[in-house]
């Protein structure tokens, strides 16, 4: 590693109104290496990546570029200079089609300087059919799954052609699938000698891609170190400063009687070629037991959730039985009343009120038994959130800290505690440890132990295997809406639980 | 945000303590410029027409309030004014005997009839939005187009039934209606009851809190079990019934029910009331207590136009209450604004900005005040805003 | 000419000295009329001498417009004497709040248009205007004349109107349908809201609607221009008799085009005029000026000035002479005399 | 969507072929109720009426639709059109000799200084929505006020500096501007040029894109490096200057500029008619030919009233507006709204809204055709709606 650096980033500080995001970080990213970053949530990792890609212009330090020093302006000027990024976030334009999101910024000009649809439809077809995804490039962005978006995110900063690529987490909404597709990508790129900065919170994707892994906690590098040179528990150790020990998660734990019964359900799906999002599905949910839904992007998993919690805008067909009793959901209401709970997949747009601080978030669901008559008690209310968030573990300046100010993953455990407070009989988490570094997530799995033990059926999914490997006594696997797989935690590995998820309706049908 | 403990920091930097401030300043200013100071001279009449309206448009503002916060808007507070009006003012008509006034049955009769059509009205434009889907904006502007000439169309239905003629208003001279125009008080604890209601209901009800919720986040509150549709029903009901509570005392006040103009684009003031008072029309964010204060402050400004500027003042009212609301909007925004050390003048687009601006405030001054004045505003404003430009591009290189 | 004294109407934060205040019902030409004549009286009568100043406001067209002037007026100490156009007769609030005025010592008087003289009669001391029914009667005689001369004896006229419930509005179109007499129908009162754009296209429809139409009359200043126009745009001027009230600028205009037939005039720059002298009279109780404009006061309607209305022809070929209207009630004059009127006072309009 | 790519499937769902097939319907309605058949006897004058109206709305509805796709709101175009009028009016009458019309010069000067007021006016809006960051709702709402006052004062101002007497309003009668209203035509082509470029810009061009991605998703067009500030400028300023070209044919129509009511409350129709047009307030969704189409159709019903209801139609108007612009929207969300099995009075709310539906309709009918068809249509709308709401009901259980 003699050859002098792509990227030089000196004592970068960048402070937001409150919060102190990166403080004196300083980084070397070597020409055509993969860099991975890791860090907590909030660590600053976006932030970093914001300065790097120009979307953050002000800011304290200095940035060197092959040895000379720049100052990013905007976006522009970046990509101008060779950089471009994929963001922790999709930014992708609904109503425009996959092409036109693609040279979004950047319209291909032809006669007259008039916009040339036909040629950025076919360079973004050719750059799908190299990310092995065969979306039309005609097709609305916002017809496509969140999957398929992601890939034309990753397709349009491909486009660009420039020799430094920015991953903030592409991976937090594909699946293994859709992972490997990336993988394959990723591999041509590096051929081609681009350098890539790459967040993730996976390990297993750090270490199966990154040269070298860059630390930061709190705003600081904590430390650079070659992937040779190091193992998963020791980053881990860096990124949270403590030892995380894997216990046995569902270690003689005992499942009781049924507490949910699924038999035929099915949601149609009016006016789309698959006529069902979910079809005949049955299966049932004891007391104690986590049952867990694999499955690819868009196999069905958020519908079967909001299916059991009333919340699909068809009503389903096929009957839900708690404890023996049919129940008929119209409205959340309903599944809320019946002790059902259920923690949303997408925490921005599902989950949080901005608007509100920590408590109220807490205990939105609950205000009812603070007080008599539709009143609200301040103080009950106050001493219940703080209860919950204390056994949570919540980090927060407070109740009244504005729920912004939090890290994802204490934005997750708010929401959980707001379905906790509700004392559910049965815990619905879709996706629950979405972009949640490992500190969080190792908290989580233990505290849905926890429940379990306490005697609450808990049904979750996931877009990480392993994920569902650790914490799941029984696997579940929906592959185009229909149920392909069940495999219990003895018998379930990786491989089973794919080839299950990748058969596809046509094999279930024939 | 939400209405309950408002610690004594976030008071510091809250909308209420900006307004209150504004407020004290307009209203020393104006009793000391006003060469009648009227303000001391008079305070009691001061303090009664100041009242008056602010009852008047803090009513129906009030609903105002509560449907932006809900995450929503009402546009047709005006027609919903000019129709209750009618309404009532009609049923007065109907009821009236042919000699001496009507008796007490009709009156509170016709009072029921004004807010049962509010209520009417609030479900109207709650079915209009969640069952038929439509924008909030575009139902209310429907209702707004609709039920003002849907008033006059029963005005002279309703006049042509009881006098044999077509009238395009009904006047009201019964003793009661007479009583509430004389007695501002009346309506001045009318408005301060509903608002204390208003005020518990947000800040002290999980109704409130879930009114909080729906603007916040539609699919969120839904999705934590809260009948977002019930919690809509409720606003636009509530916007609507202020309304036509606010009827009754325009037509008492104006002794005549005119669906042709009365209360026409008053919707606007509401609206504008409680966004100065600290309402985001993205929703979820705002409290009773500023909007009250949105109100006074506008109402207090265009008092102070009318005693200060004599002549004409009218025709600089809609000026001055445009530029206040500018004015008090952005001070709200102050801190943040300066916290992020934002351009005021960034690019070609601020250079074009600045003569806009020293030419629009020149003209002002010279419509106002005189040719020269006006030259020497627009030059003076011209030069200070080039300056300010400066100094970015200086800071910024 | 800019008067002296300054210019007038400009915002003037508050004169020393006392005030006397027009306050008119809704924007129009009209009224720029009578500002000329109240700040020309404001001259005339010498009140700068008296220590008194005018000043002429504006509103908006709505009572509640007309109701909060004249509490701001009743809150404002400087006050002397308040000249109102009351926008509704009938309007009991507004007649309440000319009455608070009195109480509070400040001399009220209505021009042009005046209260229920039934019911609110005390609410103002005297009133300055023309009788807008007669108006109306003199009107209809002159447009039986044109209609005669081309000799059409029967059929349907449209009046076109801001507000059909305006009383000055309604008065005049009354005065109207008594004076063409009963052979004429009244097909339509059709209402703008005071937008001109909409006052064109009620033409428009009037004339695609109705072929039986012979007169189109233009109830307030600017249905006059109005209809003229879409006349002219039309070609309906041989279908058509077209006559109108008060002479706004365009209607002076159409007229020399001859696409209008008759106006009928009001004077408000001398209302305005005589206004001042009035109620400067009544503040300084100049007894002697208000007996010489009320001599007969204590009688029935011995409270109303009623100031000359004019019937304006075009200059050639009018079926309209002097003789078919009462000397003391109507001043006959053909549209040179007027326009030379106008430039006179320096007004554009009527 | 977004313009291009109009395939002839998608074709047949669109807004634009909904809304062709409900013009036919209302046209040959008309043409067959009108007692006398005007669309057949005097095809050419009622052709020219509605081609007066349509590009009279239709150039700044053209605005006010380029605004919405960009994700904003312009509620001051009756403002701007009374001000840009104001302005050309007055300069032209302060060019005007004491003898004689104006020189073609002053003309040109008079129409170039409404345009630059346009200009400015969008330049203003930009500085406030992007520098000091008001909701666009907000700050056009200020504008709206505010120009519409300033419009009148200095009418007021000028009208004194050149005619030495204060007046409410300029009147023009330079041959020119006669010109202007006795061609039809002239407004006319300038409304299809307006509308062609709108139209290659919408859909031809990157800065087209641009205001469609802008609308759609502002964030995500700012990361792709479009400067969004600057897509908004042109959108404000293109919807002003639409609005001041607009009120050169405005006061050439009224041969007069009359601040106090101009175009008073026109905006709302510009709105309504792109959102009938299939402009979505959420932004980054609309047509240019949707939008003509909208316009084309509110100025057809409101033709059709007043050729329908002979006497007093003005009275209804408002109402038959509002109810078009309701079922316009409604209709073209109607495969949407079937294709999900939605309910249309679920719950307790829906059992509150059919009677008030059928009393809000009884109602109407009763002061159209009288009280016994008003009792008839409430009754028989009752027994439909609840029909309606028995069937979901047992559809559900
Ligand atoms: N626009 C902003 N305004 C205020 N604070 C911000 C903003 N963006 C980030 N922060 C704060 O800066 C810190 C770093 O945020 P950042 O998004 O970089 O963390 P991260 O490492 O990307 O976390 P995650 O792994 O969840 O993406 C956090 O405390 C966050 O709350
Ligand atoms: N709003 C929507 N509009 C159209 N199709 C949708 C919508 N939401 C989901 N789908 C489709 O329904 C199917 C199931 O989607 P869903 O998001 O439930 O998949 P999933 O298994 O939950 O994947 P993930 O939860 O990882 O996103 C997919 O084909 C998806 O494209
Ligand atoms: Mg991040
Ligand atoms: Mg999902």
């Amino acid at each position: 590693m003699s050859s002098e650096p792509i990227i030089a980033i000196r004592d970068v500080t960048k402070r937001f109104p409150g919060v102190v995001a990166l403080e004196h970080v300083t980084l070397e990213i070597l020409p055509g290496e993969l860099h991975a970053i890791c860090g907590e949530n909030g660590a600053g990792k976006s932030t970093l990546m914001k300065i790097l890609s120009g979307v953050i212009a002000d800011f304290e330090g200095e940035l060197l570029l092959s040895g000379k020093p720049v100052r990013f302006r905007s976006t522009r000027d970046a990509e101008a200079a060779g950089v471009s990024i994929i963001h922790q976030e999709l930014n992708l334009v609904e109503q425009l089609s996959a092409a036109a999101n693609i040279f979004l910024g950047r319209e291909l000009r032809g006669w007259l300087g008039l916009r040339d649809d036909r040629a950025m439809e076919q360079a973004a077809s050719s750059l799908l059919r190299e990310l092995e995804c065969e979306v039309h490039p005609r097709t609305l962005a916002g017809e496509l799954r969140v999957g398929d978006q992601q890939l034309i995110e990753i397709a349009k900063a491909l486009s660009l052609q420039s020799e430094i690529l920015i991953m903030d987490e592409p991976t937090s909404a594909l699946t293994e699938a859709e992972v490997s597709r990336l993988y394959r990508v990723i591999e041509r790129l590096r051929k081609r000698g681009v350098t890539i900065l790459y967040i993730s919170h996976k390990m297993d994707e750090v270490f199966h891609l990154a040269d070298r892994i860059t630390v930061l906690r709190d705003g600081r590098t904590v430390k650079t170190l070659s992937k040779t040179e190091t193992n998963s528990q020791q980053i881990t150790h860096l990124m949270v400063g403590r030892e995380i020990e894997a216990i046995d998660f569902g270690a003689e734990r005992q499942t009781a009687e049924v507490l949910l019964k699924v038999t035929n359900l099915s949601l149609p799906w009016h006016g789309h070629a698959r006529e069902w999002r979910l079809h005949d599905i049955s299966f049932e949910l004891r007391r104690g037991e986590v049952l867990g839904f694999a499955g690819l992007m868009g196999a069905g998993r958020t519908e079967l959730l909001e299916c059991l919690f009333g919340a699909s805008d068809v009503p389903p067909q096929g009957s839900i039985e708690l404890r023996g009793r049919t129940l008929k959901l119209r409205h959340p209401i309903d599944a809320c009343r019946e002790g059902i709970a259920l923690v949303t997949e997408d925490r921005k747009r599902l989950g949080l009120f901005t608007a509100m601080n920590v408590g109220q978030n807490i205990s939105l669901c609950t205000l009812d038994r603070t007080g008599a008559m539709g009143l609200i008690n301040s103080s009950r209310e106050w001493q219940m959130a703080s209860e919950t968030s204390k056994k949570l573990g919540v980090k927060t300046a407070g109740l009244a800290a504005a729920i912004t100010s939090l890290s994802g993953g204490n934005q997750q455990k708010c929401i959980i505690g707001r379905w906790l407070q509700t004392e559910p009989q049965i815990l619905l988490l879709d996706d629950p440890t979405r972009g949640v570094d490992v500190g969080a997530k190792a908290e989580l799995y233990r505290l849905i132990d926890k429940l379990c033990r306490d005697g609450i059926g808990v049904i979750m999914t996931s877009s990480e295997l392993p994920e569902l490997l650790t914490v799941c006594d029984r696997i579940l696997v929906l592959s185009e809406g229909y149920l392909t797989g069940s495999f219990n935690r003895a018998e379930a590995t990786e491989h089973k639980i794919l080839e299950a998820a990748t058969m596809g309706r046509a094999k279930v049908a024939g | 945000m939400s209405g309950n403990r408002d610690t004594a920091k976030s008071f510091l930097y809250s909308t209420e303590l900006a307004l209150i401030v504004a407020i004290v300043v307009v209203v020393t200013a104006t009793a000391l410029i006003d060469s009648n100071h009227t303000y001391f001279n008079k305070p009691e009449v001061s303090v009664r027409d100041i009242a008056r309206n602010l009852s008047l448009l803090g009513i129906f503002a009030l609903g105002a309030a509560v449907v932006i916060i809900a995450g929503g808007i009402d546009l047709s507070a005006g027609s919903v004014i000019a129709f209750s009006g009618t309404v009532c003012a009609g049923v007065l008509l109907l009821l009236t005997p042919e000699t001496g006034p009507a008796p007490a049955g009709a009156v509170v009769l016709a009072l029921g009839a004004a807010v049962l059509s509010g209520l009417g009205i609030g479900t109207l434009h709650t079915w209009l939005i969640t069952a038929v889907r439509l924008p909030p904006f575009i139902a209310t502007l429907a209702t707004l187009v609709g039920l003002r000439s849907f008033a006059r169309a029963l005005c002279e239905f309703i006049t042509f039934q009881a006098q044999g003629s077509r009238n395009s208003q009904i006047y009201v001279n019964h003793p009661a209606l007479a009583y509430l125009r004389q007695n501002v008080w009346v309506s001045f604890v009318v408005f301060a009851v509903l608002a204390l209601v208003t005020w518990l209901i947000l800040s002290r009800t999980v109704l409130g809190r879930h009114i909080y919720a729906l603007g916040g986040n539609e699919q969120a509150a839904r999705l934590s079990g809260i009948r977002t549709e019930n919690v809509k029903w409720v606003a636009y009901c509530f916007s609507a019934l202020t309304a036509s509570i606010a009827a009754i005392f325009y037509i008492a006040n104006e002794s005549v029910a005119n669906p042709v103009n009365q209360a026409r684009g008053h919707e606007l003031n509401a609206i504008a009331a409680a966004v100065v008072g600290g309402c985001s029309l993205q929703g979820g964010v705002g409290t009773v207590s500023g909007t009250i204060l949105g109100v006074l402050f506008l109402r207090i400004v265009i008092d102070a136009v009318a005693k200060i500027i004599k002549t004409g003042s009218d025709v600089y009212e809609g000026l001055i209450v445009g530029c206040v609301v500018v004015l008090a909007v952005t001070l709200t925004q102050m801190q943040q604004f300066l916290a992020s050390g934002r351009q005021v003048f960034a690019g070609v687009r601020g250079i074009c900005a600045i003569p806009t601006l020293a030419l629009t405030a020149g003209l002002i001054a010279m419509v106002t005040f005189g040719p020269w004045v006006g030259l020497g505003v627009g030059v003076l404003l011209l030069l200070i805003l080039s300056g300010i430009k400066v100094g970015e591009l200086s800071r910024n290189s | 000419g800019k008067q002296p004294g300054g210019d007038p109407g400009t915002p003037s934060t508050g004169s020393s000295g006392k005030r006397i205040v027009f306050l008119i019902n809704t924007p129009d030409p009209f009224w720029d009329a009578a500002r000329a004549g109240f700040f020309a009286g404001e001259k005339a009568w010498k009140l700068p001498e008296a220590g008194m100043s005018v000043t002429f406001e504006s509103n908006d067209g709505t009572p509640q417009g007309q109701i909060d002037k004249l509490r701001q007026f009743a809150s404002q100490s400087d006050i002397v004497g308040v000249a109102i156009s009351p926008i509704q007769a009938d309007n009991a609030a507004i007649v309440e709040e000319m009455k608070n005025l009195q109480a509070a010592g400040v001399k009220v008087i209505t021009v042009d248009n005046d209260v229920n003289r039934d019911r609110f009669r005390d609410a103002r001391a005297f009133y300055i205007g023309t009788n807008n029914l007669d108006a109306g009667k003199a009107m209809g005689a002159a447009t039986k004349a044109i209609l005669a001369a081309r000799n059409q004896e029967k059929g349907a006229y449209i009046q076109f109107v801001g507000d059909t419930g305006s009383d000055n509005g309604r008065a005049r179109m009354d005065g109207v349908k008594q004076g063409l007499g009963t052979s004429f129908e009244d097909r339509d009162r059709m209402a703008d809201g005071g937008d001109k754009g909409k006052a064109q296209e009620n033409v428009r429809n009037a004339l695609t609607n109705h072929n039986d139409i012979v007169a189109l009359i233009g109830i307030w200043a600017y249905n006059g221009p109005a209809i003229a126009t879409v006349v002219s745009e039309r070609q309906a001027r041989e279908q058509v008799a077209v006559v109108t009230f008060d002479a706004a600028e365009g209607s002076i205009e159409a007229m020399r085009q001859g696409n209008l037939d008759a106006l009928c005039v009001q004077d408000p720059y001398d209302m305005a005029k005589q206004a001042v002298r009035l109620l400067k009279a009544m503040y300084e109780k100049d007894e002697a000026v208000i007996k010489e404009m009320y001599p007969n006061q204590g009688q029935p309607d011995g409270d109303i000035l009623t100031t000359k209305i004019r019937i304006v022809a075009p200059e050639t070929n009018s079926p309209l002479k002097e003789e078919m209207f009462d000397k003391n009630a109507v001043e006959f004059m053909t549209l040179p005399t007027l326009r030379q009127w106008l430039k006179d006072n320096n007004l554009k309009s009527s």
